[in-house]
């Protein structure tokens, strides 16, 4: 027994041992790299007060689950902030974290997200308004960063609600130029997006903005060469649930769309053209008529009327459809003027009523859907599974079954009829069985973003066809201007210019995406600002700024505030 | 009579276990940091919107409300509905569920059959060059990662020789009737083989390892002299005797290694995009999709007790021995 | 040290997997001297661009990943994790396990019921899963790793310890202890303990498997710390970058690692096994 | 002819460190209907001869000489299907210890059929029809047949064992001790069991046993094994009242008088010879009261008696040794 007992004592101070070397050193694998601070020596101070250190970033990753990009961007770009002597603590957390605490509460100090391009932004209400008005700014709210800046809330407030559009553009520009170089929450890169298809089976591949090849207005142009005119899709999600009023993904908005009508629609360039509406008419800025077409019917044969029209605006502000919420919620009231014809009495202007509103409310049957009301109320309407959707789309649903397929049949009784005889949606989970599905011939296209290895992969098959589209949404970085030192401008500028955009584009990337300096991305024609200040990577010039603010660094490199440090929000 | 009353009294005891596992994990998804809905607010949830939407799925109630409401759910068989789906927990679970068990019980079959056979065969040729190659076999497979084998199988298999589908459980555009029509498929068949033997190369080197030292053990019992004394042909000895007496410990443990087995599911059905329990946990959690994740959870925990109560009823069959 | 090898140089497998073990603890210690690369650092070709996939060569033992870094040095500071988790979580766990087993067997009764009644609960709990969760509760990091470990796998030594505290607390050195007046506590860690202790060493061994072989699970579902190179995460990146097919430098290394490193843990625990009970050699 | 014919059979096992020679030579001739008594310290070589006749050694233990001749068949040199069909049709085995000689898993009726229907054609029901006449002649409930070993009290499963044993008439039964495990009331039920079958039997019987108060009550012979070989051989009535071995008088003198007369019991110090090496000389020379030094070298003498043989090197003062074998004093160390 004694032996035994010694030989446990020596196991644990054998543990000890190895507890404590290998955990010391898991501790430094990364040391803080100041060799850009030794070439100019400027304000480097001896004793420095402690309490004017800058304080630590937290710089938070996606998990690389989620998004291997964002977490290797990012540790990139920690790499190069650290140059600056700032002291940043990468970690990572998951998605559903990230986005409560961050996206919602704005507890963070910084974190990427991936904005998606959607058609409705193409008016960049979203990008421009939403995201910077200081009415955003609360908790919940889209100005995540805490951008405050009077002079730009005015613009934005014309923005919002002058009918002129000329009036808007300049508006427009001019918020560019005030975010380029008060830097509240930089976008850094857009990707340039891959799809494929199979162009041995299809042609007149037409992809639209934001959605690339998944956009409806492929799914209407795309024609089949050969006699299988199913067009077979492969997606890595499956679609989640089909009520237009409860669902949260776009993957079921998109299908949905095909299924339901709009008023209007958004084109492949995003212009608002006129759908079920054959007439939309400005009567002043909170009055709205529209006329739609009397040959629209539903999948079950009842006619489209304007009374479906004024139901369904009312029937989501009603129900409290947390979908439609921000479509509706502006609308005072509809009133039924006509037997094709309706008007729109909205609360306050709202400019961007047609993109933002009218082409993302689809049109439902009154018929159906009043039904469900009284049978389940409105927490039912909410949680109704709408298993076999009727709507009067383009496109009738067919069969779902979930995991292995979705599918849609042509409707050829539409006003617009596909030249497809239908649609199946595959739902792949993995995208190399999609990029082996594709080769295999499993399915025809995908609007799954190719990667390097597997533009690789398929370029050995001849079929497969790559259509390249840059995105209309990018990676932005969202400072929060409530925590130090975000609430500095020239440390914003500073970091930002640390930020090795070239660097990552060719190490993480791989030549998959560009660099960005505003918002509203360079092809968004009409409203992009390409004359805003672009702050690129450079180190040098970044650290003279720091300089020129009075931020002094310590002679292990580390940066420290002026004496007396007041923070610029913004610029002047 | 005994038994039934038996297998009441485990049956309460069972409800009781999975009252508390309900409990901890109900409470414990609360815990969890983040939510839901705020996961949406980049595709355009704005705040209000986040707001109806909590109300939606009733998680503006307290806490304690939400536990009290689900509990109550729970006893009359409604286990919530899905965030994610928007469907009965019970509705998207039920399928998943019989996949996984599909996927378990078929490698459970052959790690249990192959580990018995190899095992008592390695006993039987005890101390010569196959029993120790066999036994070195065994521990360095019960050793390697599961999802590392799968890796190598899927790249083997399905990528180099093409023989076998990279993945998932049927093949894309097939059409089946049916649950039974599916699995009883020639495809369907194809797609099982290589998820199924990586997960039964896992669970087989334990009941090998025990097989072989249960033999062991039997091979020394004067019954077996006597069974050879009686004339019985070598085989007869081996299987009628040696093995099935052999056989009582390697049961017990089949409980502990189903357990494994749908637990470790989450790894197997990730390689190989099978849709099961395993990876709809994992989805459910990261998305906090609250109600799948507690019905999943529950699931699981219920077929690892059942096939803890499923092993002592069968060791009471196989022993007579012991009795309830 | 001279005893944990006393008692291994007469058992083979017990020593092979102590000298496997020891030798993965070195290259643990010495990682940052061993490691001919920053893990984490992306590497160049020399003309130019970032050195993805590269196969095998003199400048990378066993390639580089696709991010350009390279595989080795991933795999020896890798080491750190798998050592650091499977050592603390082995020590906790079998230390957590024997205190509770020690007092449910000793004292008996409502404390027994109790104590037996958790452990069966934990039972009822599939291991991985909860795991999965625990590190959603706790957050990515390896100490919380550890925890969630430690918090299932206590409950597969308790049992073991409970029975034989039950058998030995009725022994009769025990009632002579009891009768000479020393307390439950003293006769409990003075008088039985030391008895459970070859038993409790068997579960060090294994429960240090398994720790090793959670972690890399963990990992490999993505929920493992992100800012360790553990060998759990490189299979998953390499699962994840979708070059496992045609990387297998990448990963072949990472499995045979924890397989070894798992597989000493199970050798020594047979080790331990034949030292607490000797008839186990003939077999 | 002899029903078997054991001639000069050594049998040795493979050790790691070496071999062990557990059998020397020995010889053997059991006649229809002898019951012979197999007499042995533990360790003799008793349970390994025997195994060596029924070709059941393990796998370490070969027969390296001599021939096993059972009714004009050499046992040794045949094949193993053979063997196996001879195997309790011919040669049956009550075994040492009947406790865990019963398969615990199968009810003791099933384990009855099943040699039964191993070797002969009989329907499952004919078969359990003999298990239960099997059955009422050893005694036992034939309502036990359904029950399971682990019901059964020792007893009980020695007599399911001899039932067994006499399920297919065989020519030989082989008895491996077996009384040693049970307690002494039982003991003497199961022999008078045996004894009482034995006079309905025609068949041959080799009752292995240390107990030579067994043999008297059993046995018509009886041989003496001591240290691999069969030192003594005979009649028993001759043997047990002239021992002409000194091993087999210190025997005689380890166990209660046959005859019932009061005496203390004396045993013989020291161990028996370790047979994995060779031994030079008489084999019992090392616990032996009379040893001289011609008993230290070269094989002994093989002396033949009215009803068998003995091996001694004193075989011409055995009348004088067996007079002070009877003292207690000669065998002090």
């Amino acid at each position: 027994m004694k032996n035994l007992k010694k030989l446990i004592a020596s196991m644990m101070i054998f543990v000890l041992i190895i507890g404590t070397f290998v955990g010391c050193s898991g501790g430094n694998s990364k040391e803080v790299n100041n060799d850009s601070g030794s070439e100019d020596q400027v304000n480097v101070v001896e004793n420095v007060d402690p309490s004017l250190k800058v304080p630590v970033i937290d710089l938070w990753l996606q998990s690389q689950t989620k998004d291997p990009i964002r977490y290797e961007a990012g540790l990139m770009i920690a790499d190069n902030w650290r140059k600056l002597g700032f002291e940043v603590n990468a970690e990572t957390r998951e998605w559903a974290t990230m986005s409560a605490e961050g996206m919602k509460a704005h507890d963070h100090d910084v974190f990427m997200v991936k904005w998606g391009g959607k058609p409705e932004r193409i008016d960049p209400y979203h990008w421009l308004y939403s995201m910077h008005h200081s009415d955003e700014a609360v908790e919940g709210g889209y100005n995540i960063t805490g951008y405050l800046n009077p002079e730009y809330d005015k613009l934005a407030k014309t923005f919002a609600t002058s009918l002129d559009s000329a009036e808007r553009q300049a508006a427009a520009k001019e918020m560019q130029v005030l975010l380029a170089q008060d830097v509240p929450q930089p976008p850094m890169f857009k990707l340039k997006l891959k799809n494929a298809y199979n162009n041995e089976k299809f042609t007149n591949v037409t992809p639209g903005v934001g959605l690339g090849v998944y956009s409806f207005w492929n799914f209407m142009n795309i024609t089949p060469i050969t006699d299988d005119k199913i067009l077979n899709l492969g997606q890595t999600n499956d679609i989640n649930l089909l009520n237009p009023l409860a669902t949260k993904t776009g993957q079921d908005l998109y299908m949905l769309k095909n299924i339901y009508d709009p008023l209007v629609r958004l084109d492949v360039k995003g212009d608002v053209v006129n759908w079920l509406a054959t007439e939309v008419n400005d009567i002043d800025d909170t009055t709205i008529e529209v006329t739609i077409r009397d040959d629209v019917y539903f999948h079950d044969g009842e006619q489209l009327t304007v009374e479906d029209v004024k139901f369904t605006f009312d029937f989501a502000k009603e129900i409290k459809s947390p979908t439609y919420n921000a479509y509706v919620r502006n609308i005072e009231s509809i009133d039924i003027v006509g037997d094709q014809t309706v008007k729109f009495n909205l609360s306050e202007p709202y400019a961007p009523f047609l993109t933002n509103t009218l082409s993302q409310v689809l049109i439902l049957p009154e018929h159906i859907w009043a039904s469900v009301y009284e049978e389940k109320g409105a927490e039912g309407v909410l949680t109704w599974e709408n298993d076999e959707p009727v709507g009067s789309g383009p496109f009738k649903f067919d069969y779902w079954r979930p995991n292995e397929e979705f599918a849609l049949k042509a409707n050829k009784d539409h006003f617009q009829v596909a030249h497809i005889d239908g649609i199946v949606r595959t739902p792949y989970t993995q995208s190399f069985g999609i990029v082996q599905g594709l080769i295999a011939g499993e399915i025809e296209m995908t609007s799954y973003n190719m990667m390097p290895l597997d533009l690789e992969e398929v370029a050995k098959a001849s079929h497969v066809e790559i259509v390249e589209l840059p995105d209309a949404g990018s990676y932005i970085i969202h400072y929060n201007m409530r925590h130090k030192p975000f609430d500095d401008v020239w440390a914003r500028r500073a970091l930002t210019m640390a930020i090795p955009r070239q660097a990552i584009l060719d190490i993480v990337f791989d030549g998959g995406a560009l660099k960005t300096f505003t918002l509203v991305t360079e092809d968004n024609i009409f409203w992009t600002n390409p004359d805003v200040e672009k702050l690129d990577f450079d180190l040098e010039k970044a650290k003279a700024e720091l300089v020129e603010a009075g931020y002094q660094w310590d002679v292990d490199g580390a940066i420290y505030y002026p004496e007396n440090f007041e923070p610029t929000p913004i610029m002047e | 009579m005994r038994m039934t009353k038996y297998i009441l009294k485990r049956l309460s005891i069972v409800a009781l276990t999975l009252f508390i596992l309900l409990t901890i994990v109900f409470f414990m998804f609360r815990v969890i940091p983040g939510d839901p809905v705020s996961m949406f607010i980049d595709s355009g949830l704005d705040k209000e919107s986040q707001e109806l939407m909590m109300k939606m799925y009733g998680l503006d109630k307290p806490l304690w409300d939400q536990y009290v409401i689900y509990i109550k759910g729970v006893l009359h068989g409604d286990f919530g509905n899905s965030f994610t789906y928007s469907k009965p927990v019970l509705d998207v679970i039920g399928e998943r569920f019989l996949n996984t068990l599909v996927l378990t019980t078929t490698s459970l079959l052959i790690a249990f059959s192959v580990g018995i056979t190899a095992g008592s065969y390695l006993a039987w040729h005890r101390n010569t060059k196959i029993d120790l190659f066999g036994t070195v076999m065994a521990l360095i497979i019960r050793c390697a990662p599961v999802f590392w084998t799968g890796m190598i199988l899927l790249t083997v298999f399905a990528f180099k020789l093409d023989w076998l589908p990279l993945g998932g459980m049927t093949t894309v555009g097939s059409n089946f009737t049916s649950f039974w029509d599916k699995i009883f498929s020639l495809d369907f068949l194809k797609h099982l083989i290589l998820p199924a033997i990586t997960s039964a190369l896992y669970s087989m080197a334990t009941p090998t390892l025990l097989m072989r030292t249960s033999m062991l053990e039997v091979i020394k019992e004067d019954y077996i002299e006597l069974a050879y004394a009686k004339g019985l042909s070598d085989r007869n000895v081996r299987i009628r005797h040696a093995m099935r007496t052999a056989l009582l410990p390697v049961v017990t443990i089949f409980a502990v290694q189903a357990g494994l087995a749908i637990g470790g599911s989450v790894l197997v059905e990730t390689v190989f995009r099978w849709p099961g329990m395993g990876r709809e946990i994992v989805l459910a959690v990261a998305s906090r999709d609250y109600p799948m994740a507690q019905g999943a959870f529950l699931f699981i925990g219920f077929t690892t007790i059942s096939f803890n109560l499923l092993a002592d009823v069968l060791y009471a069959y196989l022993d007579p021995r012991v009795s309830l | 040290m001279k005893n944990v090898f006393k008692v291994f140089s007469k058992n083979k497998i017990g020593l092979i997997g102590l000298i496997i073990f020891v030798s993965f603890v070195l290259i643990a210690i010495f990682a940052n001297f061993l490691a001919p690369y920053d893990p984490m650092e992306i590497q160049f070709l020399a003309e130019g661009g970032v050195a993805r996939l590269q196969p095998p060569s003199l400048d990378h033992l066993l390639g580089t990943t696709y991010m350009g870094r390279d595989v080795l040095s991933q795999m020896i500071i890798g080491s750190r994790v798998a050592v650091l988790v499977g050592v603390i979580s082995a020590v906790c766990v079998a230390f957590i396990g024997t205190n509770i087993g020690l007092i449910a067997g000793y004292f008996g009764g409502i404390t027994e019921r109790i104590l037996m009644g958790i452990v069966d609960v934990m039972y009822g709990l599939p291991f991985l899963p909860f795991a999965l969760i625990l590190v959603s509760v706790l957050g990515p990091g390896v100490q919380n790793v550890i925890l969630a470990i430690v918090l299932i796998t206590w409950r597969n030594s308790s049992r073991v310890i409970r029975s034989q505290a039950l058998s030995l607390k009725n022994r009769t050195f025990i009632e002579a202890a009891k009768l000479s007046g020393a307390s439950d506590w003293r006769i409990l860690y003075k008088h039985i303990a030391p008895n459970v202790i070859p038993i409790s060493l068997i579960y060090v061994s294994t429960s240090m498997a398994s720790a090793i072989m959670t972690e890399s699970s963990i990992s490999f579902l993505g929920l493992g710390d992100p800012m360790q190179v553990s060998w759990g995460r490189i299979l998953f990146t390499c699962y994840s970058s979708q070059a496992m097919f045609k990387a297998p430098w990448w990963i072949l290394p990472p499995g045979f690692a924890i397989t070894l490193l798992v597989l000493s843990g199970y050798m020594m625990g047979r080790g331990f096994e034949e030292v607490a009970n000797p008839k186990l050699k003939e077999r | 002819m002899a029903l078997l014919e054991l001639n000069e059979v050594s049998i040795e096992y493979k050790l790691s460190n070496g071999k062990l020679k557990a059998v020397d030579n020995v010889s053997l001739n059991v006649e229809n209907g002898d019951v012979v008594g197999l007499v042995g310290e533990s360790g003799c070589g008793k349970s390994t001869l025997i195994k060596g006749i029924i070709n059941l050694l393990p796998s370490n233990g070969k027969i390296t000489n001599g021939e096993v001749i059972f009714e004009g068949e050499d046992l040794s040199k045949l094949e193993f299907e053979k063997m196996r069909k001879k195997r309790w049709k011919e040669i049956s085995m009550i075994t040492q210890s009947a406790m865990n000689s019963l398969n615990p898993v199968y009810r003791v009726g099933n384990q009855i059929t099943e040699v039964i229907l191993e070797h002969e054609k009989m329907s499952k029901h004919d078969a359990m029809e003999k298990a239960k006449e099997l059955f009422d002649l050893v005694g036992l409930d034939r309502a036990r047949l359904e029950d399971y070993p682990h019901q059964y009290s020792g007893g009980m499963k020695q007599r399911a064992i001899i039932a067994m044993s006499l399920a297919l008439d065989p020519k030989l039964i082989i008895a491996d001790e077996p009384t040693t495990a049970l307690d002494v009331i039982v003991q003497s039920q199961i022999l008078e069991k045996i004894n009482a079958l034995l006079e309905g039997y025609s068949g041959s019987m080799i009752l292995v046993t240390h107990d030579i108060s067994v043999v008297a009550q059993t046995c018509n012979k009886v041989a003496v094994m001591y240290g691999g070989r069969i030192i003594e051989y005979g009649d028993v009535k001759q043997v047990l009242k002239k021992p002409n071995h000194p091993y087999t008088m210190g025997l005689k003198n380890a166990f209660p008088s046959l005859t019932g007369e009061k005496k203390d019991l004396i045993s013989i110090e020291g161990t028996p010879p370790d047979l994995s090496k060779k031994i030079d000389g008489c084999r019992f020379k090392d616990r032996c009261p009379f040893v001289l030094d011609k008993c230290k070298s070269g094989e002994m003498p093989f002396t033949r008696v009215e009803s068998g043989y003995y091996y001694c090197a004193r075989h011409d003062e055995i009348d004088h040794l067996r007079e002070l074998a009877d003292l207690s004093e000669t065998w002090d160390v």
